[in-house]
């Protein structure tokens, strides 16, 4: 099972695991299930969703402002999730943790907060070929309505961003953002940040860290990493639909503009003044995703009990075990990095056929991959694809699956003959 | 289970995607429209030339990539439009096509086996000035450069 | 039990539907619980909860670009509520509802998308008094920006907009938005909104009614109300939280700029150009909240099995029931309309008592009602006061309830003798 | 249960909020802040008159209206600040609050008893030019008009 040497005494035990998750109790087209798509959303373990109903049937009633003690549980389960939430990513205070949908809203958050009141012609944004949409078409909308300009790093042959552009367009721009992901989901590259990071803070631009596909798999720690934002989704970390957090620096969060507006982010309001909360709330407008945070925190929980590191060695092994076995598969093309440098996500092509048509062929045989862009549409040009193949792992995956996965490429192989 | 994919990528289908028909290019055509399925960024290109009554489709191409479905369907729609009018083309019902192609569809491929009829449909439409019908719209959004 | 007489046959038996909602089966303090805050969110019944965790243990993937069949039926699911909320405010097509987090930001999502592009100079936005924060401040925040005028009409003695000063504002203005709810949080007032939208149409101005509070206690009708944007909550309506919906004329939709951006919103992207995707999703980036979806979807079925009509009408008799009880109370001071007119809300204050001193001493007997603003801190101004306690109702409140508050609130005065 | 309503609203609570210590205003004060409990839209002012030391609390008044958590708190806080440094009470710890008032707080109602004690410590940061400790810095928030 490929040439990952780990001890097995503190190795997770995938098969073990699959029992907390109840999808994988049904068979798809007479097959078991292998869920490869992992990248895309992750499944749900059982302990997440419990915690979700007894939060509803227990402690539900809306947060914060109730002086009466349903309120009191409810907001208790909403803060301590944001506890969790702050230790997870070590960041100095639950005061800079702010919940919304998605790491997509997580980042559109900065580029409007941020990005309205402080770009402007002349300043540069500065992201890389390897962007998932979320944090590329944000920084390219608000760019372009304040007159800034949207600059891409183009990646080199190795799928990592040239850094040898940086000079040129630090001569030529004020450059005021530099946004890029920590895991990068079509490739899988983990990105060693640090260069860039310390340009950014060079040129005093504000770093933004694209977490969505890091969060899942690997221990994340804000003040090491040193950025100024950080996004990330709960539903790609066995969490719930419909949360995700921002992290940023207080300093930074104090002094920008809100976002959303409305109740709860206001300490007063009247015809002709209106005064913005305290953080976290500021960012909060509305009800909060109350069930929703408890479910991240429960997530959150669950991956700590199992240790992230071990979960990251278990997909580095998979990794390892899924180019191996890919690799023999006659007229194939795997993109991206070596084992070591990536989280559990493998793109390929099977030459001729189209990936919609791999994918659905797959399905057929209970093997679930997504095929498409990955929402990465500058990198599929730069590919010279339309799409690509993505078969991705997680704590839950088995070899098993990868195997499947390689057999029925053989199928695909043999309707196209 | 075979007998699945038999029942999707029939020998027809499949044919038509090794050897698609009307596949190229139109030089100074009278209609023109490109297409994209958001889902795979699969694009397509179609061109029309129009017979001297300006009317009836004399010639209709299309270029670029896609599934073995989109560019299927594609195909057999070109073989399907040629000689018929502008207008008749431009009212198709999707049922037409897909009783051509005549596998089943999720909602997802039916997406890709629509692709080329939306885009020929846009082409049409933009040629003669008539109003895009709704779920067409989208396909002329707005841009920004 | 007051003087509204309804046929018996069709009532809603609240006593019956009690037993859907776990939240009861607990005791509080020692006394079964009296919730009386459901005008800040309502409890969940059993069947929405399930249909959630069927939908994760048995549907879930991430939605719309997957090929394989847990993606088919995880778009399926979210769709088919995105279908049962058109029929719901009955809206001509589902490409006019929009998936989001709340009513709030579906109030802001129009602000921004809207207004940023729409208000400026000598332009004004006219919203009432009576707004709850959410349907005020984003329009006063980007009126502001936009150098807009942000106009509030003062509401008259009993309660409602004054309309007489429509005369002087279409004189002095170029009228571009009328932003008004349906039903007041506050008030309970159920507004009858045709002379409104009727002027506001004459003013070429686009009418945004802010249907959070409506929807859970009434029927909609989107053509009916010939409003522009229509915005509601979930979490009011026996849906989970973290699921709200807007809904707006698609030629506006289609004419605006998207509000996030990121994945799934675009139709394709490169570095030099982006082209928006099709309605709704448009207005939809990043990961759909899918699972709360469904749950809003089960909702919807939820309340309409039992049927809008007849939650109305238990909701007037039970406000004309408090209206009554609450009235002998020595003290009290009652705010709203009378009972037909409203909703299940009624706010009143205690002589000298604070509400928040009110609702804890309540707490402690097992009654839970908010104290507070409501986040309407005008009309809180308005009245003269900082806050007040409000009791309100739903589907599940029973007249014992009502009782229940009345002895706690004779507590409330002899702690305060 | 009443026992429940006796140890929140015991006899001292109840005297403070109907007779409170230290109500009324300052001519030119030499601190000065207002403070919103954004939860129930309470306002309180606090006003303060240094000693000829320009350190030591000579005089300090408070006017706003309130819930009688928040009404008593600030009562007590009035008569425990009258004679100490000002340093010394911008850096009170709460507890010390919270010993006196000598009552079950939820998280909420924490929020009315400390509405007073965090409006006087920004009154005196603000006069003595000292920055505002996290969490207080909510408080002079910005503002739109
Ligand atoms: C009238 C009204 N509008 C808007 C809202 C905001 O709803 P949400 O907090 O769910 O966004 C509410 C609920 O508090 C409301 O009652
Ligand atoms: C790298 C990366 N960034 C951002 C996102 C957006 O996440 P979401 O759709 O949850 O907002 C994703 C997930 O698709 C991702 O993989």
């Amino acid at each position: 099972m490929g040439n990952v040497v780990v001890n097995t005494a503190t190795k997770l035990d995938a098969h073990a695991l699959r029992a907390d998750f109840p999808i994988f109790e049904q068979e798809f087209h007479g097959k078991p299930l292998a869920f490869l798509d992992s990248a895309a959303s992750s499944q749900k373990p059982r302990q997440m969703l419990e915690a979700m109903n007894r939060f509803y049937e227990t402690s539900y009633a809306n947060v914060h402002r109730g002086v009466y003690e349903l309120a009191e549980r409810a907001t208790e389960g909403l803060e301590h999730a944001r506890e969790r939430t702050r230790a997870f990513i070590n960041a100095p205070s639950t005061r800079e943790v702010i919940f919304l949908r998605n790491a997509t809203e997580a980042l559109n958050l900065v580029a409007y907060s941020w990005g309205l009141n402080n770009l402007g012609p002349g300043d540069a944004v500065v992201v890389t070929e390897l962007e998932h949409h979320s944090n590329f078409v944000p920084w390219q909308y608000i760019a372009k309505r304040q007159g800034a300009d949207f600059l891409m790093l183009s990646i080199d042959e190795s799928g990592d961003p040239d850094l040898s552009q940086l000079e040129e367009i630090a001569r030529d721009h004020t450059v005021k953002v530099v946004a890029t992901n920590l895991v990068s989901n079509s490739l899988g590259t983990i990105h060693d940040l640090v260069p860039l990071v310390e340009w950014a803070h060079e040129q005093n631009a504000i770093f933004v860290c694209d977490a969505a596909q890091a969060a899942p798999h690997m221990k994340l720690d804000v003040q090491a990493l040193d950025c100024d934002f950080l996004a990330i989704s709960g539903h790609k970390m066995c969490g719930p639909s419909g949360i995700g957090a921002l992290w940023g620096r207080a300093e930074l969060l104090q002094s920008m503009e809100p976002f959303l507006l409305g109740g709860h982010m206001i300490s007063s309001v009247r015809a002709d003044k209106t005064m913005w909360g305290e953080l976290p709330h500021k960012f909060e407008a509305g009800t909060a995703p109350m069930a929703e945070a408890v479910g991240l925190g429960a997530a959150i929980d669950y991956l700590e009990a199992i240790g992230l590191d071990k979960i990251e060695a278990h997909e580095h092994e998979l990794a390892a075990y899924a180019l191996g076995r890919l690799g023999e598969v006659p007229g194939i093309t795997l993109y991206g990095p070596s084992a070591e440098r990536r989280a559990g996500v493998v793109s390929f092509n099977l030459e001729g056929i189209h990936p919609h048509d791999v994918a659905q062929i797959l399905d057929l045989q209970g093997v679930a991959i997504r095929a498409g862009h990955h929402c990465c549409q500058p990198l599929m040009h730069k590919l010279g694809v339309a799409a690509t193949n993505r078969a991705s792992f997680y704590l839950y995956t088995i070899p098993e699956e990868i195997d499947q996965l390689v057999e029925g490429l053989y199928a695909v192989r043999k309707v196209f003959a | 289970m075979s007998g699945a994919f038999d029942q999707m990528y029939r020998e027809v289908i499949l044919d038509h995607y090794k050897n698609p028909r009307g596949h190229g290019t139109i030089e100074d055509p009278d209609a023109e429209a490109d297409g994209q399925n958001p889902l795979c960024g699969d694009e397509v290109s179609i061109y029309v030339a129009f017979a001297d009554d300006g009317e009836t489709i004399a010639e209709v191409k299309f270029s670029g990539r896609g599934c073995a479905i989109s560019q299927a369907a594609t195909s057999m729609l070109m073989e399907m439009s040629v000689g018929r009018t502008a207008t008749e083309v431009a009212t198709m019902e999707k049922e037409e096509l897909l009783e051509e192609i005549a596998i089943p569809l999720t909602p997802v491929r039916l997406k890709c086996a629509m692709l080329g009829l939306t885009t020929l449909k846009v082409a049409l439409h933009k040629a003669k000035g008539t109003p895009l019908p709704e779920g067409l719209a989208g396909f002329d959004e707005l841009e920004l450069t």
